[in-house]
């Protein structure tokens, strides 16, 4: 129903040079762990920033506090230049910014299709006879998960029921679907197929395209450098740099995540090892 | 020992209070613990009774029930670690009580018995027994029922496993020489107790008279048997003011009263007798408040008392 | 597309589909209880047993039905039962006591008793302890406070009678009335029972509200990270018990116009017990109202016909226990049957 | 490696970090309910009323150790309260109909209670119906066994007295005695109380068995994934319940000599209550054994305390329930503050 | 504790030829969802066997039948020639067949160490004094993620609270620490950073060179050619593919993954849209 390359409305300008949403010396501690410390980020529309980071570097965490989900316990987080202090998800909903998250954020025992509009369901007719569109719900599912790759049988299985990487589609598709201005996608193609990931990856591209602003985790430094337009290196709750397209090559950058000249050192323990030629050449897919 | 603070103040209340009351004795306390559930209005009335007794007789009044034989005795041995001056309780399930009773004589509180137990407070060593033994009640309504020429009575447990309960019906039972069925209803479900009844006398269409245990009960039979299209008359153990008013309407057969007022009352005042005068009363035999059975003809006289909660 | 066309779904037939269904997987119970009475009681059978049991499930089913939204919602409502009584109790005193028109007493009772709900369900949300603990909290202090206003008030553990009241005639002919068609005696709370399995199945099914409670009790966490309001839900799903005990409570006030003041200890797990009998998860997300119909139904079923049966009353909590065990249990093999066919 | 070295870790002290533990932080309500009632109630304080106060909740605490445990598991037991009679009444009424040594009635009650047990584990895993409906139909059908049988045998609601049996001394030594220190008096279900406590924490923090307890309760399907023996775990759980029944059960028949066969009802609420009270999540996988104690201790105190305080009785509901919720919010509150205090 | 190249016990040789695991026309339905049929697969001593394809294929439903958490409808299921059929994965464990589940199989209000043992907790002492080791556990359980590149803070946490990507690396280390003969990993490096794929990688070598059979998932080609001698794909629940390595290019592999030509299309819209260069033609991490 909804191709972001054409359907969705382009956001309302913002003010020259202000960012839809910017983080500035954020912190966070979950009881005594210090998650995230003195982070900064900014988001522009139509520019895909990357966070990127070792595990339990605090990406997740960065993510919640865009999303709402988590109160950020220092610096300002002010999106298109009014400070904000999101206590529920749903003011940060409100104002534009669509979430996927790292756990999928889904109700195992509903429907696929309630699932898909849980929390913006469209109704229909009005008072009392004011009703949920189902036949729309359902329809709208079923085609934004074909297009997608995922064919399902029934939009009425429970989400639970579905493999995991189906699960993950339905949950970004929800997060295009509805995404206004700033969409956040938490590694959004760790489970999914070759195929799956290409057109998460084109969505991303389109979403830029179309004026939004959008954030991407993701661990595939050839997924980020591919649309990545800024890259934010987070490492045991701090930055650890970031960096703009131009500044950075494809190969900085894969060392950066990985932590450095660890990598080499495993790589070639790997090599040694095993006895295959190394790998073949051919771009990451889909690139 | 202090001259001031709460304690003086209390002190200053209660002689103030004191001259006021009808006695200048000291102000004991007095305990009652009662098998009772809670919100009964038999033991409201027996309360009230005792509460009546004690502002006359400058005593101040503690009372506690639990339905569990257990926490029965739990509180009356609360009652002894409170140190009060005399003691009144139910023995309803007197094997549970024995020992914490035996305990407080033992720590030198007098103890009365009241309502059930008449057998085994005369064996437990206590002042006295006021009340009435529930199967002689029970055999009260056997016999009331039989000169009404009844043939097949109901007998309605408001409370599973309940002695008190099972003593009335099987006192009926035996003086009975009908038929008589139990049915067991939840009695904290009032549209439970309705249907049940209804049920009961649809199922049997022979059943001319129900008799429920307790007061608030006799009216939803009342209406159960007018639902059912049942001609059964409708008696009930214990009476409040909706008890009396239907006996005078002629929508109840009878009522069997035991007065738990004068329960309440007596019980208390023969305490504070024992400790102002060492006196006794019933020679050893229980006194015995009831069975009373009260009709028509009665009711009227009553109705006021009911009302006012004392009957 | 139509989903049967898919070569990786096996055909299933219209009947089994319809069995997995919550709502009527588990009127296979009800029918099975209902089949065993009519051959083993003589008058179950009868029309005016028929009203009996149906009266004594609509007690049970009008509370049932906000109980089991409830637990879809992933919470527990044990003050429900004596909710009931206080809301009665409301209405009696505050009539008599103002010596007004009954209906202002019913109207008072209803705010006070919404605005109860609204304390259970502003505490769990707040403190965000289990509602067993909150509620088990109202259920011991609203058991308290009946007792010790009534007292305090009445003198007496219950109500002083109202029946002489203004306005009586009239609050009794919407809460307390019956029809009597032939022999058949219909009370007034079977139409509001049936009345509220339907609002509360079109709630459940197709509102947003109803969507939102399923979330609620199915992954809360999920539920409010994707924008639902489930403090608002919860509250109002307790809202919606005190709305369902008001009626209740009135019907109580109105058919035995005197209320004891220590009435409905218990019966909350009955409501409980309907919610679990009709298919009710106790973890929540999973039910529905039809559901906690057929459940009040099977237990009115099952404990007025072991009356009608004349079987020794002394054992009658075997047999409830034993029936109420076999219907659920047919009714979760049916499901499973239905669901597991390939 | 210290984890406090970590950079990622702020400082945090002693007391927070036993504060925030589930056995510590509920400990911190009893002290105030203690001295609350120290202060309001004169005879609270006295060595005796502390023996009266301990024994209630030991009475509680006894089965409140296994009722967390299984509440840890995942699971509920509504048959625990009746459990405890059904154990008092096989005892005595086997050895009175036998006219054989009470330990012998002892003994068949221990095979007979642990059988039940076993029969609530054995259908909850096998029919994968909610435990809520299966204890429900136990309890049920036991309470009507517990009346039909008493019935049947004795000819009343309560059993022979077996005052005068062989063995009955020993076995009372065992299960009811009580040694006077001073003026208090201590009751042997202390012991008991005490003893299951500390054999339950052994079990649950050092032993497999506790750590499928906590697994089987916090996911079964984890649990059964990475080989857990979740069916077998909670089985066990309920024959522990089933052990801790029959202790009670002949605390109450050595105790009191005669049993009444409608107790017992209700009380399994006591039970989970002192558990919740003590931190137990009702939804599973977390809680301890002493804190089931502490809630127990909770309950004694508040019970016990308002009776000592000479409050008004007609208003004793509502103050237990309003003091079990401060009780409870205060643990919670101070747990949460323990947790998050960075 | 234990580090697959030194500790782990060859496993008993099996009869030469024997597969230490061999699936035969194995179905699976699960009530009217087909979701597997007729799927065949050995499993090899020493061999590394890949199962490939798109989302819900039905590789975690061939996964679970593997390690005992749904019995097979039809065909056999064989362990070292022996026919069998669990009711358990407890069966399955004891048979030396340790797994990674997709969705991790962790219980999240326990303690790290905790779940790292659970269902093979190690005792001592003995009679009533048995007790878990408690030292032994925590110990092995920090060891076992340092050597993955994760410096826990506590192995006290609730696993719940770890980062995603933290969590996969207990199931992981778990898996590897008690897999006897069998290792199964479904999807293991789809929420791991650059470093700890390349981990557990190394760790999947070090089985195979250790006598063990793998069994692995992944929706990455580059790490399935990688380490696999035997790649399955599976399409829609049925075996489209079964390949030895020698057979096999990188780029068909991909493709076949991807459903063939569909990706050319797909990856050419990407390239038109996106201004950046194509990626690098380094070798995807930590090849
Ligand atoms: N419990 C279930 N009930 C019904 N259908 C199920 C269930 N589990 C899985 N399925 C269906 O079976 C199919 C195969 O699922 P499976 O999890 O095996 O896929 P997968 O190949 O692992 O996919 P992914 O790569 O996304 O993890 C999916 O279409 C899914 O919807
Ligand atoms: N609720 C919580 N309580 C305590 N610690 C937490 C909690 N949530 C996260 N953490 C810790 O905070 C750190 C950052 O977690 P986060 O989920 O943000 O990592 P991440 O960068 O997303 O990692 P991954 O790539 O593995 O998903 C982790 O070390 C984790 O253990
Ligand atoms: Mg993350
Ligand atoms: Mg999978």
């Amino acid at each position: 129903m909804n191709d972001l390359t054409k359907d969705t409305p382009a956001p309302a300008p913002a003010p020259a040079g202000t960012p839809l949403v910017e983080l500035t010396g954020v912190s966070k501690s979950y009881g005594n762990v210090r998650a995230l410390r003195e982070v900064s980020l900014e988001v522009h529309a139509g520019e895909i920033t990357c966070v990127l980071g070792d595990n339990g570097a605090g990406k997740s965490t960065l993510i919640k506090i865009i999303a709402g989900l988590h109160p950020h316990d220092a610096g300002t987080y002010t999106i298109e230049g009014e400070q904000v202090r999101h206590t529920s998800p749903r003011e940060a909903l409100d104002r534009g910014i669509a979430t996927v998250y790292q756990d999928l954020a889904v109700v195992p025992l509903m429907p696929v299709w309630r699932n898909f509009f849980l929390g913006s369901e469209p109704t229909k007719g009005r008072g009392p006879l004011r009703r949920l569109d189902v036949a729309a719900m359902r329809g709208t599912t079923h085609q934004a998960l074909l297009r997608m790759g995922i064919d399902l049988r029934d939009v009425d299985q429970p989400i639970g029921t579905l493999s995991g990487g189906e699960r993950q589609c339905v949950a970004i598709a929800r997060a295009v679907h509805f995404g206004a201005k700033v969409l956040v996608l938490d590694e959004p193609t760790a489970a999914l197929g070759v195929k799956q990931s290409g057109v998460v990856l084109k969505y991303v591209a389109a979403a830029r395209d179309a004026g939004l602003g959008v954030v991407l985790i993701t661990h595939n430094p050839h997924h980020a450098y591919l649309v990545g337009d800024r890259f934010i290196l987070l490492k045991r709750g701090t930055m650890s740099g970031s960096h703009l397209k131009k500044d950075i090559t494809l190969d900085e950058l894969t060392r950066e995540m990985a932590g450095g000249s660890e990598l080499d050192e495993l790589t070639h323990e790997l090599m040694r090892r095993t006895t295959t030629a190394p790998p073949a050449t051919d771009p990451e897919n889909p690139a | 020992s202090s001259t001031g603070g709460k304690r003086a103040e209390d002190r200053a209340k209660r002689a103030a209070k004191a001259n006021s009351s009808a006695v200048n004795t000291p102000h004991w306390t007095f305990a009652m613990v009662t098998h009772s559930g809670a919100g009964d209005t038999f033991w409201d009335i027996v309360q009230s009774g005792a509460k009546q007794a004690a502002d006359k007789d400058n005593i101040k009044f503690l009372y506690s029930n639990s339905d569990q034989a257990n926490e029965q005795s739990q509180l009356v041995q609360a009652a002894i670690d409170q140190h009060v001056d005399g003691l009144v309780v139910t023995l309803a399930k007197p094997d549970a009580m024995k020992a914490v009773v035996l305990k407080a004589e033992k720590a030198g509180i007098p103890v009365i018995t009241i309502n059930s137990g008449s057998q085994e407070s005369k064996e437990f060593g206590t002042l006295g027994h006021i009340g009435q033994d529930e199967t002689i009640a029970g055999r009260a309504v056997g016999d009331e029922l039989n000169k009404r020429g009844k043939k097949h009575a109901l007998c309605v447990l408001h409370e599973q496993g309940n002695v008190g309960h099972e003593q009335r019906c099987a006192g009926a039972k035996a003086t009975f020489s009908g038929k008589m069925d139990n049915l067991y209803v939840d009695g904290t479900n009032m549209p439970d107790v309705l249907s049940a009844i209804q049920a009961k006398l649809q199922a049997d269409k022979s059943i001319d008279s129900v008799v429920t245990l307790g007061a608030p009960f006799a009216a939803t039979a009342v209406k159960a048997a007018d639902q059912a299209g049942s001609s059964a008359e409708v008696d009930t153990f214990d009476l409040n003011a909706q008890v009396a008013s239907s006996l005078k309407a002629g929508t109840l057969g009878f009522a069997v009263d035991q007065q738990p007022y004068l329960q309440g009352y007596e019980a208390i005042d023969l305490l504070w007798l024992y400790r102002y005068n060492a006196n006794t009363l019933g020679g050893g035999q229980p006194v015995l408040t009831g069975p009373q059975i009260v009709t028509k003809d009665d009711a009227d006289a009553l109705l006021a008392y009911t009302k006012r909660g004392t009957r | 597309m139509s989903p049967v066309d898919d070569e990786r779904l096996a055909p299933r037939s219209v009947v089994r589909r319809l069995l997995a269904r919550p709502e009527l997987g588990s009127a296979v119970g009800a029918v099975a209880v209902f089949v065993f009475f009519s051959i083993v009681a003589d008058s179950f059978l009868r029309a005016s047993s028929l009203g009996t049991v149906l009266y004594a499930s609509s007690t049970i089913g009008i509370m049932a039905v906000p109980v089991a939204l409830l637990m879809i919602g992933g919470e527990f409502d044990l003050s429900a039962g004596v909710l009931v009584t206080s809301s009665a109790l409301v209405s009696s005193m505050f009539s008599y006591q103002m010596t007004a028109n009954v209906w202002v007493g019913v109207g008072v009772s209803l705010l006070v008793t919404l605005a109860i709900g609204a304390f259970n369900g502003i505490l769990l949300v707040r403190t965000k302890l289990p509602s067993f603990i909150i509620t088990l909290g109202t259920f011991l202090m609203l058991t308290g406070l009946n007792l010790g206003f009534t007292k305090l008030i009445s003198g007496t553990v219950s109500t002083k009678s109202i029946s002489d009241m203004e306005g009586f005639p009239t609050a009794q002919d919407l809460f307390a009335s019956h029809w009597t068609i032939g022999s058949v005696d219909l009370q007034v709370t079977i139409a509001w029972w049936l009345g509220l399995v339907v609002v509360a199945t079109w709630v459940l099914l197709r509102t947003r509200a109803g969507n939102w409670i399923f979330a609620a009790g199915g992954n809360a966490d999920a539920a409010r990270a994707v924008g639902v309001p489930v403090a608002r839900t919860k509250i109002g799903l307790y809202m919606a018990v005190a709305f369902c005990a008001w009626i209740s409570g009135q019907h109580l006030l109105f058919s035995f116009d005197v209320v004891q003041s220590g009435e409905g200890v218990g019966n909350e797990f009955l409501y409980i017990i309907a919610a679990v009998i009709g298919g009710c998860l106790m973890t929540g997300g999973y039910g529905s109202a039809i559901g906690s119909a057929v459940g009040a139904f099977i237990f009115g079923m099952t404990n007025k016909g072991i009356v009608y049966a004349q079987w020794n009353p002394d054992w009658f909590k075997f047999f409830l226990g034993a029936m109420l065990l076999l219907a659920t249990l047919l009714n979760a093999w049916v499901r499973k049957r239905a669901e597991a066919a390939a």
